[in-house]
Parts: C-alpha cells; sequence; structure tokens
C-alpha cells in the first residue's frame, strides 16, 4: 500500500467513523446516561434518512429539508416517548429490549408501505458537490469533509452538554436514581422525554447526513444499530468520549482491514485461500477488536465515570 | 363452469431491504395472469404469494406448509438461491413443479437436476460471464473485480474470470452489509485499473454506484456490472448510474411487440420500470399458461412436463427454448443504463455478447 | 407547616401504614421513632409522594399535596435526606451537591462553601465519585446533598447512621442552629438521647400506628415509653 | 502463644495519591473480639475489603491461621472460614431468608454444587440454616424473601449467614448502623454470646457497643493505626478523644 | 448496571409454586393431544409449526437457563442452534446419518465452543457480556458462511435424515412431532431439576448478588461457565432437531438476528420461569404463522402488538398466568 493510498483509507475510516459515531451518540445518551437500552434507535436513523428523501424533495433545498426532517424527527422522537417509551423508563432491560423490538416490527414496516421497497436516494447537495484533490489524483469528496465536521461539532456539543452542564448532571444522576432525582425537586421525566427526543433527531440527523452516500432503504438501520453498539461497547457505555473514539476505531479496523486484509495474509499465503480466508476475517474483525478490548478492559476503553 | 383452479405457489421476498426484487417477482406474475383474465392455459388459477423474508428455514417452514396442505401444481420462486436450496425438496418431493424465475444455481444445474425443475431465468455464471466475456473483447489487461462475501458472489467472481484473461489487480470479497465503499473505491482510484466488474446486488450496488460517482471515477473508468444497476436499483442510483454496463437477456427496450406491450402494462399498473426479474417471472407464467394449455390441464404431470419442455410461448425476450436441465439456452447481451424521455432510468441493450448461449453445468446433468 | 392526616400506605398488598397522623409547625423539631420495620421509612416515602397514599391527607404550608408527583413536593420546600444515602454514584462530589441545588426558602442559607466548611471532609474528596466514598462521607453528601436545596421542612431519615461520634455531634449541634434559624425539621434516629435535647415533640409508631406522642418532657416522664428509647 | 487467627503485616493501599491504609500492622487472636474504630473515611472498610479479598492491596501481607492468604481469591478465603458481613447489607433479595443462610451452609458441605437433588427440601442444608436463623431471632420470617425484611431484620440475616460459614474469623463492618436500639440490645447480646467461638473484627462507630463488646480496640486514623489496647485505655488517649470520640465516650 | 438490583426485582418476580408446577403440566397434556385435533379440522401444516415451535422451544429454553436463572443475557446463542444443525448436516452430508453418532459428535462440539467462549465472555458483565456473546455469535457466522465445502452462504441440502440404529425416525411427520415433544419435555424436566439442586440456587443467588455468593465461597464464574455450558449443549440439540426438520442448514440460522429472536422468546414468555421459555416461543411462532398468513405487512400488527403487550403485562406470558390464576384463588 503506497503512502497516499493510506492516507485515504485513514480519512475514509475517519469518516465512516464519524457515520457511527453520530448513531452511537444518540444511542449512548439514552442507554448509557439515562439507562434505556432502545433497539429503536436503528429504525429512527432510517426515518431520518427517509425524512430527509421527503423534505429534501419537497423544497429542492438540501439544507431546508435537512432542517424540516430535524423537525419531523423530534416531534416523532415526543410522540415515541409519550406513547412508548416513558412507560418503559422503570422497567427491565430486557422489557425494553422486547418493546423495542416490537417498534422496529412496526416502523421497518411502515416505511415499507409509506415510501415502497425500492431503495431511493438524496442528492448531493450543490454546494458541498465536488471533490478535494489530494495528491497525485486521489479525489476525495467534499461531502464526505462536511460529515467529517458535522460530526466533530455534534460530538463536541455533546460532550459539552453532558460532562459540563447541570442537565448533564441530572441526567446522569437519574439514570442511576430516578426516583431521588425527582425526590430533590427535579421534574426527571420531563427532563428524560427532552433528552429521548433528542437522543431520536440525532439519529435522525445520522440518517439524514447519510442518505446523500448511502442507500435509503427499509432495514437500513438494522446494521447500523449493531455497529453503534459495538462502538459504545468498545468505548464504554454512557461516554460521549468512549462513543467517538469507539467509533473511529470501528471505522478504521473495519475500513483498513477490508482494504489490506488480503494484501496482509497473501504475504504468507497462496492468494485464493488469502482472499477466502481475508473476507471471513476482515467481516470478522470488528468483532474480535470487540472481543479483544471486552476481556481486557470489560467496561470498555473510556467508560462513563462511575460505570466500571 | 365449475373448473376446479390450479393452485400455484409464489414464493417470493417481501420483506427488508430485497424486497423491491421480490414485488417485481410476484407483480409479473400477477401481471400475465391479470392479462390472461385470471386464467392460465384457458383455466382459472389461484394464486398463493409467501413471503420467505430471505431466511432459509422461514422459507422452508412456509413452503412446506403450503404444498403440505395445498397441493399445489406449480410453485414459482424464488429470488434468491439460498432460498430456492432451502425450499427445492420439500417442493420437488411433494410432486409440484418448481419454476425459478430468477434464481439459477450451478448445483441443480448439473448433478443435482430435476426433472420437475425449470428456470426462466438464466444460470447463475452465464451474467457474469457476459462481462467476462465483453472484457476480454475489448482488450481491457487489468480489472479490479469486486463482489459481496457469500457463495453468489464468490461464483460471481469466478464466472468473469472464466472468459476474461487479463490481470486481475484485486479480487474484493466486501462484507453482505457493506454501506461504505471508499475503502474500495480508493484503492481502485489508486490502482488504476483498465475494467471495474461489480456484482452488488440491491443496496450495494445503490451504494457503490452513488460513491462512484461522488468520488470522481464516473466516465473514467469503463464500469462492468451484474445486478448492479439495473430497474430494481435505478430509481435510487439515477444519474450516477447513466453510461454504466450491465448483462442481461433483456431489457425494457427490447425491439418487440410483446416486450412493449408488457412495459407500458406494467409502468401503469405498478407506477416503475419493470425490470428482469418482472420480466422473467412474467414469462414463468406465460410458460405455464401454454403448458396447460398444450397438456390440457394439470392431470397428467408427464404430459405436463413435456409441455413445458417445449416452451411453446412468446417470451418477452423473442427465442427461447430449455436445455435438457431445464435451464434456457439463450442470447445474452451488454447493456447501458440510460435516462428516458420521461425522466425515468432503464437499462438498454448495447450489444449482443453471446448467441444461444447453454450454460457449461449441463453436460453433469443425467436428464435428457 | 407540615401535617399529615389519616396516611394509610403499604407496597403492594401488603399495608404498611394505619391513619398516621403527624404535623410539624413552623420552626418545630418533630422525631419518629418506633424499632426496626413500625413504617417510619414507609412515612417519609409516602409524604415525599414517593409511595402512593392509599388514603389520607398531606399537606405543606397550607398546600395541599396528596397524590403530587415527589418534585412538586420537593420544590414546595422539602429537603429529604434518605435512608441509605441513595447518593448518586456517578456523579462526583461536587456535582451531587449541585446537581439539585436550589433556594427554596428563600433565604439562602446553604452554599458550597458553607457545606464544605461544615463537612471539610467532603471538599478533600469534591473530585471524587460518589460511590468511591466511605459510608460516613457518603452520609455527609446525602445531608449536603438535601441542604443545599434550601428547604423549609428537611426530613433526616437515620441521618447519622454511619456516622463517627465527633461529626455526629456536629449534625446536633447543626440542627440545633437551623432551628434557631426557624427551619422545620422531621428526624428519625436511634440516638434519642441526643434528640431529647433538642427536639419539641415525639411521635412513636407501631406496626404502622401511631401508640404514643408528647413532648420532650413527658418522654422523659414517660417510664413505659423511656424504657424503651432512652439509655439512661 | 498461640498463632494469631489474623494478622496483618505492613499492609498499604492507595487510591491514587490518597494512602487509604498506611502500613498496618494488627493481630486478632484466636476467640478474640477485636473492635476497629476511627473517623469516616479512615479506611476501616478498605481494609476490610482486603482482609476478604475483595481489594488486592499494594504491599505487605495477610496471615490467616498462620498461612499467608494475601493472594488467595475471596472465595477460597471465604471456604477457609474467613466470613464478613458488609456495611451496606447484601443479601440475595428473591430467595428466602432461609435460603440466603442455607447458601452458606451448602458451602460447606460435602457436594455444594451437586445438580441434581433438590436443594430446598435438603435436610442437610435447612437443619443448620434454622439453627442459624434462630440464633439472630429471625426465625418467624424465615420465608419472607430477604429483600422484603426490613432494615435492621436484613442486618440479623447477614450475621446469620456468617455464622454459617464456619467461621474461623468473622469481619463485622457497622453491624448495629440503622438497627434500633432494641433490637440493637439483642444483637450486642449475640456477639457476646458469640465471643469465644471465633474470632472476632467489629467495626463500628456505636461506642456503647464497642466498649460493651470489644477485648482490643484499634483506632485507625488517615489509614495508620494511632492506639491499640485494651478498651478502657484507648478510651482514656486524647489523641483518640481528639481525634474521634469526642465528648462522647 | 448501576441500577441492576433496582431493576431485578421484575425478572425475580416470586410465582406461586401451584402455577409453576399445573401450567407446565397443562401445556404438555395440550401439546401431546394437538395431533388428535389436526385430525379435527385443525390446518394441516399446524403440526409442521407446532414441531417448529417445540424445536425453538428447546432453544429458547436453553437460552433462559443462562438468561433467566443465571442472569447472563447470552446474544449469541443461535451459534449453538447453528453448531447442532451443521453437525447434523456435514455429517449427514458425508454420509453419516447414524443418531447415535451425530448426537454425541454435535454435543461435543457445543460444549466446546461454550467452554471457551464462555471463559471469555464471563470475565464480563452486563452489556459486555451481551456484546461480547453478540462478537463470537458472529465469528460463527462468518465462518460458516465461509464452509464453501458445505455450500457457504447458500447453504447445506440434506437429502436424508437422521436414523437412530438404521431406523428413519424423522420420517414420518406425527413420529417426528412426538421426538420433538418429548426432547422438550426432557430438556424441560432437566432444567427443572438444575434450578431446584443446589448448583441452581447458586446460580440464582449469583444473578442477585454475585459479591456475597462469592464471599460465601464460591467461585461465581465456575457455575455460570457450567450452566453456560449445559445451556449451548441443550441448545445444540435443538439445532439438530432443526436440521433434521427442515432438511436444509445455512448460516442464517446463526445470525445475529435469530440470537434475538431467541431473547424475544424468553421475555415473551416470562424470563426465568422455564415454562414461559416455552410459551413464548410458542407464542411467538404461531402469532408470526398466524398473521403473516393474513397479511403480508403482517409485522405493522404484529409489531404494536408486542409493544401492547410489553406495555400493559408485566413478567410476560408467564407473569400473566400467575396473575389469572391469582387473581382466581382471590
Ligand atoms: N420495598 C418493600 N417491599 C415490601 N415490603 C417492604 C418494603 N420496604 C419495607 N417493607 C416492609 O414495610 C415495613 C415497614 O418498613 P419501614 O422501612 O418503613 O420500617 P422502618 O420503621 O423505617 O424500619 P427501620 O428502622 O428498620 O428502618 C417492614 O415490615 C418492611 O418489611
Ligand atoms: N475506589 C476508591 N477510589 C478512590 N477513593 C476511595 C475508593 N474507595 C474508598 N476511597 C476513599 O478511601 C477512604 C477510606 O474509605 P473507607 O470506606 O475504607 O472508610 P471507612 O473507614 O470505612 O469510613 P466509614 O466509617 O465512613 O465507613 C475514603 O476517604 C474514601 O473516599
Ligand atoms: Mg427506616
Ligand atoms: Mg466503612
Amino acid at each position: 500500500m503506497t503512502l497516499s493510498l493510506l492516507i485515504v483509507q485513514l480519512l475514509n475510516g475517519l469518516q465512516f467513523g464519524v457515520l457511527l459515531f453520530l448513531v452511537a451518540a444518540g444511542l449512548t445518551l439514552v442507554f448509557g446516561v439515562m439507562d434505556f437500552i432502545n433497539l429503536a434507535h436503528g429504525v429512527q436513523y432510517m426515518l431520518g434518512a427517509y425524512l430527509a428523501v421527503t423534505f429534501v424533495s419537497l423544497t429542492g433545498s438540501f439544507l431546508l429539508g435537512l432542517v424540516l426532517a430535524l423537525a419531523a424527527a423530534l416531534l416523532l422522537g415526543l410522540a415515541l416517548e409519550f406513547l412508548v417509551f416513558r412507560h418503559l423508563y422503570e422497567r427491565d432491560h430486557l422489557d425494553q429490549v422486547l418493546a423495542t423490538f416490537g417498534l422496529i416490527l412496526l416502523l421497518n414496516q411502515a416505511v415499507k408501505m409509506i415510501w415502497g421497497a425500492a431503495p431511493l436516494s438524496v442528492p448531493v447537495p450543490e454546494f458541498l458537490s465536488g471533490n478535494v484533490r489530494l495528491m497525485d489524483g486521489i479525489l476525495y469528496p467534499v461531502y464526505r469533509f462536511a460529515l467529517i465536521g458535522a460530526g466533530l461539532g455534534v460530538g463536541a456539543l455533546l460532550w459539552f452538554v453532558v460532562e459540563k452542564t447541570r442537565t448533564g448532571m441530572l441526567l446522569r444522576a437519574g439514570a442511576s436514581n430516578a426516583p431521588m432525582v425527582s425526590a430533590l425537586g427535579v421534574d426527571i421525566r420531563k427532563l428524560f422525554m427532552i433528552v429521548f427526543a433528542f437522543g431520536t433527531m440525532l439519529a435522525g440527523f445520522a440518517g439524514a447526513m447519510a442518505a446523500p452516500i448511502l442507500s435509503v432503504e427499509p432495514g437500513m438501520g438494522d446494521t447500523v444499530l449493531i455497529l453503534a453498539f459495538v462502538v459504545i461497547v468498545v468505548g464504554g457505555i454512557g461516554s460521549i468520549r468512549g462513543a467517538f473514539v469507539g467509533a473511529l476505531i470501528v471505522g478504521l479496523v473495519d475500513t483498513l482491514g477490508r482494504s489490506s486484509m488480503n494484501d496482509l495474509l497473501r504475504l504468507f499465503m497462496a492468494p485464493a485461500s488469502a482472499r477466502a480466508t481475508g473476507a471471513a476475517l476482515s467481516s470478522m474483525l470488528i468483532y474480535l477488536v470487540m472481543a479483544a478490548v471486552l476481556f481486557v478492559r470489560p467496561e470498555g476503553l473510556l467508560p462513563a465515570k462511575g460505570r466500571s | 363452469q365449475a373448473q376446479e383452479p390450479i393452485k400455484i405457489g409464489v414464493v417470493s421476498v417481501l420483506t427488508g431491504p430485497a424486497a423491491s426484487l421480490g414485488q417485481q417477482v410476484r407483480d409479473g406474475f400477477q401481471l400475465a395472469v391479470d392479462k390472461n383474465g385470471g386464467k392460465l392455459g384457458g383455466v382459472p388459477v389461484k394464486i398463493t404469494v409467501i413471503d420467505d423474508e430471505l431466511k432459509p428455514d422461514v422459507a422452508v417452514e412456509r413452503v412446506r406448509s403450503f404444498v403440505e396442505s395445498e397441493k399445489p401444481a406449480f410453485v414459482v420462486g424464488p429470488v434468491f438461491s439460498n432460498i430456492l436450496g432451502a425450499i427445492a425438496k420439500p417442493v420437488l418431493d411433494s410432486g409440484a413443479f418448481l419454476i425459478s424465475p430468477n434464481a439459477g444455481p450451478s448445483t441443480m444445474a448439473g448433478k443435482a437436476c430435476n426433472k420437475n425443475f425449470f428456470v426462466t431465468s438464466y444460470q447463475n455464471d452465464q451474467v457474469h460471464e457476459v462481462l467476462g466475456k465483453y472484457a476480454q473483447d475489448q482488450n481491457y489487461k487489468k480489472a479490479y473485480i469486486i463482489a459481496p462475501n457469500y457463495q453468489a458472489g464468490k461464483d460471481s467472481l469466478a464466472g468473469f474470470k472464466r472468459y476474461f484473461k487479463g490481470e486481475i489487480v484485486d479480487e474484493v470479497y466486501a462484507p453482505l452489509n457493506a454501506m461504505d465503499f471508499s475503502a474500495d473505491l480508493a484503492k481502485i482510484a489508486s490502482s488504476k485499473p483498465d475494467v471495474v466488474f461489480a456484482f452488488l446486488p440491491g443496496g450495494l450496488g445503490v451504494n457503490f454506484v452513488k460513491q462512484w460517482s461522488q468520488a470522481g471515477l464516473q466516465g473514467k473508468i469503463p464500469f462492468l456490472s451484474a445486478f448492479t444497476v439495473d430497474e430494481s436499483t435505478l430509481p435510487a442510483q439515477q444519474d450516477a448510474a447513466v453510461g454504466l454496463y450491465g448483462g442481461m437477456t433483456w431489457a425494457p427496450n427490447m425491439d418487440n411487440a410483446q416486450t412493449k406491450d408488457f412495459v407500458k402494462a406494467y409502468e401503469a399498473a405498478y407506477k416503475i420500470v419493470p425490470g428482469s426479474y418482472a420480466q422473467q417471472s412474467y414469462d414463468a407464467a406465460m410458460l405455464i399458461d401454454s403448458a396447460v394449455k398444450a397438456a390440457g390441464g394439470t392431470g397428467n404431470p408427464d404430459k405436463l412436463r413435456d409441455a413445458i419442455k417445449k416452451a411453446d410461448f412468446t417470451s418477452l425476450r423473442g427465442k427461447f427454448k430449455f436445455n435438457t436441465n431445464g435451464y434456457p439456452i439463450q442470447d445474452f447481451y451488454l447493456v447501458k443504463v440510460a435516462k428516458r424521455a420521461d425522466g425515468k432510468f432503464q437499462t438498454e441493450i448495447a450489444q449482443k455478447v453471446f448467441s444461444d448461449y447453454a450454460d457449461p453445468h449441463a453436460k453433469d446433468c443425467a436428464l435428457k | 407547616m407540615l401535617s399529615v392526616e389519616g396516611l394509610d400506605a403499604g407496597y403492594g398488598e401488603a399495608q404498611i401504614l394505619f391513619g398516621v397522623d403527624l404535623a410539624v409547625g413552623e420552626g418545630e423539631v418533630v422525631t419518629l421513632l418506633g424499632r426496626n420495620g413500625m413504617g417510619k421509612t414507609t412515612t417519609v416515602r409516602a409524604i415525599m409522594g414517593l409511595l402512593p397514599a392509599k388514603a389520607g391527607r398531606i399537606a405543606f404550608g397550607g398546600r395541599d399535596l396528596t397524590g403530587a408527583a415527589p418534585f412538586r413536593i420537593a420544590q414546595a420546600g422539602i429537603g429529604l435526606v434518605p435512608e441509605g444515602r441513595q447518593i448518586f454514584p456517578t456523579l462526583s462530589v461536587e456535582e451531587n451537591l449541585i446537581a439539585t441545588a436550589a433556594d427554596r426558602s428563600g433565604k439562602k442559607r446553604w452554599d458550597l462553601e458553607r457545606i464544605y466548611a461544615f463537612f471539610p471532609r467532603l471538599r478533600e474528596r469534591r473530585e471524587n465519585r460518589g460511590n468511591q466514598l466511605s459510608g460516613g462521607e457518603q452520609q455527609m453528601l446525602a445531608i449536603g446533598r438535601a441542604l443545599m436545596t434550601n428547604p423549609k421542612l428537611i426530613i433526616l431519615d437515620e441521618a447519622t447512621e454511619g456516622l463517627a461520634p465527633l461529626i455526629r455531634e456536629e449534625i446536633w449541634n447543626c440542627l440545633t442552629a437551623l432551628k434557631a434559624e426557624g427551619e422545620s425539621i422531621l428526624v428519625i434516629d436511634k440516638n434519642v438521647d441526643a434528640l431529647v435535647r433538642i427536639a419539641d415533640r415525639h411521635i412513636v409508631l407501631e406496626k404502622g400506628r401511631v401508640v404514643w406522642r408528647g413532648s420532650s418532657a413527658e418522654l422523659r416522664s414517660d417510664s413505659a415509653v423511656k424504657d424503651r428509647f432512652l439509655h439512661f | 502463644m498461640a498463632e494469631p487467627a489474623l494478622a496483618l503485616k505492613g499492609l498499604a493501599k492507595s487510591f491514587g495519591a490518597l494512602k487509604v491504609t498506611n502500613g498496618v500492622d494488627l493481630s486478632i487472636a484466636p476467640g478474640e473480639l477485636h473492635a476497629l474504630i476511627g473517623p469516616n473515611g479512615a479506611g476501616k472498610t478498605t481494609l476490610v475489603h482486603q482482609i476478604s479479598g475483595t481489594l488486592k492491596p499494594d504491599a505487605g501481607a495477610i496471615l490467616f491461621g498462620g498461612q499467608d492468604i494475601t493472594r488467595l481469591s475471596p472465595q477460597a478465603r471465604a471456604r477457609a472460614g474467613l466470613a464478613r458481613t458488609f456495611q451496606i447489607t447484601s443479601t440475595i433479595p428473591s430467595l428466602s431468608a432461609l435460603e440466603n443462610v442455607a447458601l452458606g451452609v451448602q458451602a460447606h458441605s460435602a457436594h455444594p454444587l451437586s445438580l441434581f437433588r433438590d436443594a430446598a427440601s435438603d435436610e442437610a442444608l435447612n437443619t443448620p440454616a434454622w439453627e442459624a436463623l434462630e440464633a439472630v431471632g429471625l426465625a418467624e420470617r424465615a420465608h419472607a424473601p430477604a429483600g422484603s425484611l426490613s432494615h435492621g431484620e436484613k442486618r440479623a440475616l447477614e450475621i446469620a449467614m456468617a455464622l454459617t460459614l464456619q467461621p474461623k474469623l468473622i469481619l463485622l463492618d457497622e453491624p448495629l448502623a440503622g438497627v434500633g436500639h432494641e433490637e440493637g440490645e439483642r444483637l450486642i447480646g449475640l456477639l457476646n454470646s458469640l465471643k469465644g467461638r471465633f474470632a472476632m473484627l467489629l467495626v463500628e462507630h456505636d461506642m456503647s457497643a464497642v466498649f460493651a463488646l470489644a477485648d482490643r480496640v484499634t483506632v485507625l486514623v488517615y489509614g495508620g493505626v494511632i492506639a491499640s489496647g485494651a478498651p478502657a485505655a484507648v478510651r482514656a488517649d486524647p489523641a483518640v478523644r481528639q481525634a474521634y470520640l469526642g465528648e462522647e465516650g | 448496571m448501576a441500577s441492576a438490583p433496582a431493576n431485578s426485582a421484575a425478572t425475580t418476580r416470586p410465582v406461586a409454586p401451584t402455577v409453576r408446577r399445573l401450567a407446565p403440566l397443562v401445556i404438555f397434556i395440550l401439546l401431546a393431544l394437538l395431533p388428535l385435533g389436526s385430525m379435527l379440522g385443525l390446518p394441516g401444516h399446524w403440526l409442521t409449526l407446532v414441531t417448529r415451535a417445540m424445536i425453538f422451544a428447546i432453544a429458547a429454553l436453553s437460552l433462559d437457563l443462562v438468561l433467566g436463572i443465571g442472569g447472563l443475557i447470552s446474544f449469541g446463542h443461535a451459534a449453538f442452534v447453528g453448531i447442532g444443525a451443521y453437525g447434523a448436516g456435514i455429517l449427514i452430508t458425508e454420509g453419516q446419518t447414524e443418531l447415535l453418532v451425530a448426537l454425541p459428535v454435535i454435543l461435543l462440539a457445543c460444549a466446546v465452543f461454550a467452554t471457551v467462549t464462555g471463559y471469555v465472555s464471563l470475565r464480563t458483565r452486563g452489556v459486555a457480556f451481551i456484546m461480547i456473546t453478540l462478537a463470537f455469535g458472529q465469528m460463527a457466522f462468518y465462518f460458516a458462511q465461509a464452509l464453501s465445502a458445505y455450500g457457504g452462504d447458500d447453504g447445506l441440502t440434506l437429502y436424508e435424515k437422521s436414523t437412530l440404529l438404521g431406523h428413519e425416525i424423522f420420517g414420518n411427520r406425527t413420529g417426528f412431532y412426538y421426538i420433538a415433544l418429548g426432547t422438550l419435555a426432557f430438556c424441560y424436566g432437566l432444567a427443572r431439576r438444575l434450578v431446584a439442586s443446589r448448583f441452581g440456587r447458586v446460580l440464582r443467588a449469583a444473578r442477585e448478588n454475585a459479591v456475597r455468593v462469592t464471599i460465601t465461597g464460591y467461585d461465581v464464574n465456575h457455575v455460570r461457565l457450567g450452566a453456560y455450558v449445559i445451556s449451548g449443549m441443550m441448545a445444540g440439540l435443538a439445532g439438530f432437531l432443526l436440521a433434521n426438520q427442515t432438511d436444509f442448514v445455512s448460516p442464517a440460522y446463526m445470525s445475529w438476528p435469530r440470537s434475538g429472536e431467541l431473547i424475544f422468546m424468553v421475555v415473551l414468555g416470562g424470563v426465568g420461569s422455564l415454562y414461559g421459555a416455552i410459551l413464548g416461543a410458542l407464542a411467538f411462532l404461531v402469532t408470526e404463522d398466524v398473521l403473516s398468513s393474513l397479511t403480508h405487512n403482517w409485522k405493522i400488527i404484529f409489531g404494536p402488538l408486542i409493544v401492547l403487550f410489553v406495555l400493559f403485562t408485566h413478567g410476560g406470558i408467564a407473569g400473566l398466568v400467575a396473575k389469572l390464576r391469582g387473581r382466581r384463588d382471590g
């Protein structure tokens, strides 16, 4: 592998990681901070993408469409919270898993009925189309740089809110002992509702941002959901910094693994078997990394304080 | 008259990302039946649509209970080879005819061929061979080839290499759920092959093609593909796919009357441009129509089989005949994506690559 | 200030409290006494709205708070030091103190500085997480946290459990000072000897019913009750 | 002199910069009830954790009946006869009080993990369990789930559980915390009656209990021992009064 | 998880002993009578459907043993089902159909896989355990996908079924039904005994308070590993039956959604009650079948149904049964 290729692959890994981070951030907020396992986070991501498809084509403007999609995602989050989630906060994790699985079935099917089964897409906005030249003829899409930037911005904002503000403290406190927070005079339910809706909006944001580069199709959230869980477990549950680091690791490992596993194995294997082994291994790679991380540090790389 | 209807099961995937293919199979078949006034071969038909969910064990369970309770004369389906492998045994054991409108695995073309199994599409390898042959004919020297990491993916790249004799700069197996191909695209950009061959069905293809165009590769490197740019993915790929090549036995602009009627009727009924999935399924219905007519019903399986083997129907492809193993012998084309005047996208025939092409596995089949 | 009338409450099918009446006046210190498992904590939980009352009325500062959510009751000006400390394990000491801080009495007597001055040990451990504290340190934190809401009435449920004798003395002194400032206090504690000095009135619970009530002087003179709760 | 039941030699433990256990030497004779007192945060619980094996010391040695157990796992120490109670009550909430106690009996039986025999009707487990419950006055609540017991009852249950481990030494971390006056008296009576059967290390802030029970007292301040000896002597020690006891002693 | 103790209350809801004994009895009697029902007009495919449901019930039961009783949420349990299925599939493909050869091989393979992965996984707790078992499940999945000799991703069709001493015991559909029922009853009895045993008591106790159990003198991980291995073998048995029922094995049997479905069955049925897992599997698969025969958009009904069920009941179907009975008893 040449140096320039390596740089591009690192950028690719970074960008993939950032996309994962956008999904994982909402998940870790709701899961880590509020101690709620929301399997429906993946379908919320999918809905964000579909809403973007609709609103972008309706308004003809990416930015306007994005804003409308976010608003719709927020509303959807509030509705879901009101109808389903608030009744599950005090329930067992497994009850949450089962109920949110029901939501996955419902929303996946609803999306298929509303938007059809065929993949859809959103065009890359005009002002972010085009490429940046990175040495000897290797181009890198501007939109992907924008995506990286958006991810970093969201990450910084979230970290600040959760770690540095009183709202963040109350959230963390509420996760471990909600009745006590309430008994000290804070309306924890309202707080949870806002955070939950915000988490949904974040998932929607990730979906909307991914729509111009990925195919928008029913079930697109299911793979992402598992990857997002891998990310937050590797990084340390409930920690925004952890999710960020975990996302970068997963993004880089997956990207670099896929692009260099064959070359690596070919050093000491016949090309045909290197290919076969390489393909199987690179699929397994992130799981191997996760198992290794958890074996050495069961609480993840950068666990939230107090969750070790 | 109170005629006993022919029972037909249509097994197709209607759940998950692949559902858009499955819907074409279901709708193409239904269109043919509707066109015939709810009858095939003059006999009313009762169609049961079974969603295989792309899960082999679910498919087996549903199909088995269907054949056990309904005793159908025909089962049409499925889209994917791994589902075919799962349902073939219960269907064929029940004595029904199994007509595959899409999946054409090599296993069932050779040793494991069955007298009651027919394919109205092609043997899977052939489509990939079309592109290999074309790449060879163009005298490309270096090819970058990519497919998903599963059996059909491996068969695909093997098929391409059967005819392409140049250098393979890289042979890549992507995860089945890959979303982001930027790593592969970077590799392509840096290794500068003469041609890229991809087998990336469904959402994989949408992602790849969009990112291909965003990476600025469109128009720079010839892009040949199988099941990567077709009518099921074009609505999402749109302009990003225009000018890309695929291999097929048919395209919506095929120059014959039956195709014109079919495309028009399909678009009117389902609001999308039909792809090969719909076309092959439509042909499957027409095949049944001709056979039932010739055999005078479904009462005599041997007569029915002989009638099916004759394939005496007007295929949307024009000429069509069966090999001894139940797979077709037919022409294959290079197709190219184009934007129609009405703004929709479709594949169009670019050139013929094989004539009367039979799959190589037929020689392993004991049937005569 | 606080008045509870005819309170019935329990867990699931099991009724624990039967018609409990109690009142705490402005600037008054009242104790709730009784053996283990007699329903003291249950009473407190019901007052705070953490446990639904099956019957009865709870009012505070003239407002009916029966059936209100816990946060409303707390916002009305009741501060709780719960049994078993219940500090927030994932928050640092300082975060524990400021997360729910408020000024509910309108006099803002307590801030971080005053808490740290009162419990120097907490200042030393301010960066530590709640679950890294020793039992006694956690107890100090729970008291500090309740004071930081500047309540009109403070409820202390076994607030001196696990505290060293010196610190316990400090707490009693503090309660005396608070009382002097006009704070109302409802306290549950096994160190009745000390409480007799500070408290105005005492209420004894047995199997969820009030079986005795009276002033400190009456407690000292009632030999049956005295034997049960006092050392001398 | 007989081998001490427990001996700590230069035990040390830090959390970051904080030295929580600072070169502690301590020796408890067989059958002795040794009280460990000190201000909040002095490191008493941390010391108990190290002895029972749930925390690893940074340096020093722990000798149990003459045997070095510094590197043994907690479960191995328990099997060797080292039992403890927790400062924050720790029972198994959904199991009944009886089952909680039987769990301890079972651990010391010949087949602690046999796979098929019904455990609930196993008299070999139940009889000793009943005895332990009776000893702490919990027999009436035997079938109540431990989670529904009141605070004081849970404390008693913890002691019953420790009793079944056929201990040579019991570590008691604030057994009287949250226990009412009347139950406290009974618990003190119980501990008194158990004196001599095994050694006990009692961590407690209730001075009336400490001075009623202890054979010897050690005072820990900032992780170090500042005084150790007979109760009366310790009580009179001005340093101890200043650091810990205040007026009350 | 910080709030684990508070949460565990919901999973350990005590079920009245009479229900615990009576409910499974009723279930097994009804199951034994079902083939008669199909003579009386129940659709013919119900026999197949319920056979499949009982096979999944075995897998769900095995999961409940670690999940419900041991508190270990294994998100890779489908791997064991897959190993069992592939064991049968590969042996049959290689011409070895004898059950008395296949079963020991499969059970051993499952035990080895469980021991190795369990040893690593049990270092972690809570969500980390969920995810590390997922990781091992996925590795098994990708491994099966790479098994080109046995069909790779396309799966493997079995042209024969397993035999017992040369007899084709799986050939007859009703016979298969009763074999599945018998296996299920056997596994249930085994699990019941295990839970009631000393071993089971320690396992249950460790779920709620591992520190306490350790301090009492048990090696908690040792006990958990034992349960994990037993559970894995039981799931492998289900896989063996599944392969023989579908005449087909595929990597899809091991994919993570499959592991997820097993968890849903257990939770739906009621965690930790064992017979709940059986009810959960039956309810899940039968509802799925009934609804999907009504409409292809059945998930739009099934999804909300699940949500409503969780919102309005506690402790799954078993909890519901216990509550209804409790109400009737007064
Ligand atoms: N969560 C609960 N579920 C069921 N019963 C409970 C629960 N909490 C307490 N109880 C029961 O309620 C009764 C009263 O308990 P409460 O905690 O109010 O007593 P208390 O007077 O505060 O005792 P202590 O001095 O031990 O704290 C006890 O019998 C106890 O067993
Ligand atoms: N994990 C930890 N990380 C950092 N500091 C800790 C940790 N655990 C305990 N400490 C600190 O070590 C000191 C000793 O704690 P320990 O619990 O041993 O005190 P103690 O003597 O039992 O006090 P108490 O009488 O209040 O129970 C305390 O200041 C505590 O804050
Ligand atoms: Mg209490
Ligand atoms: Mg302590």
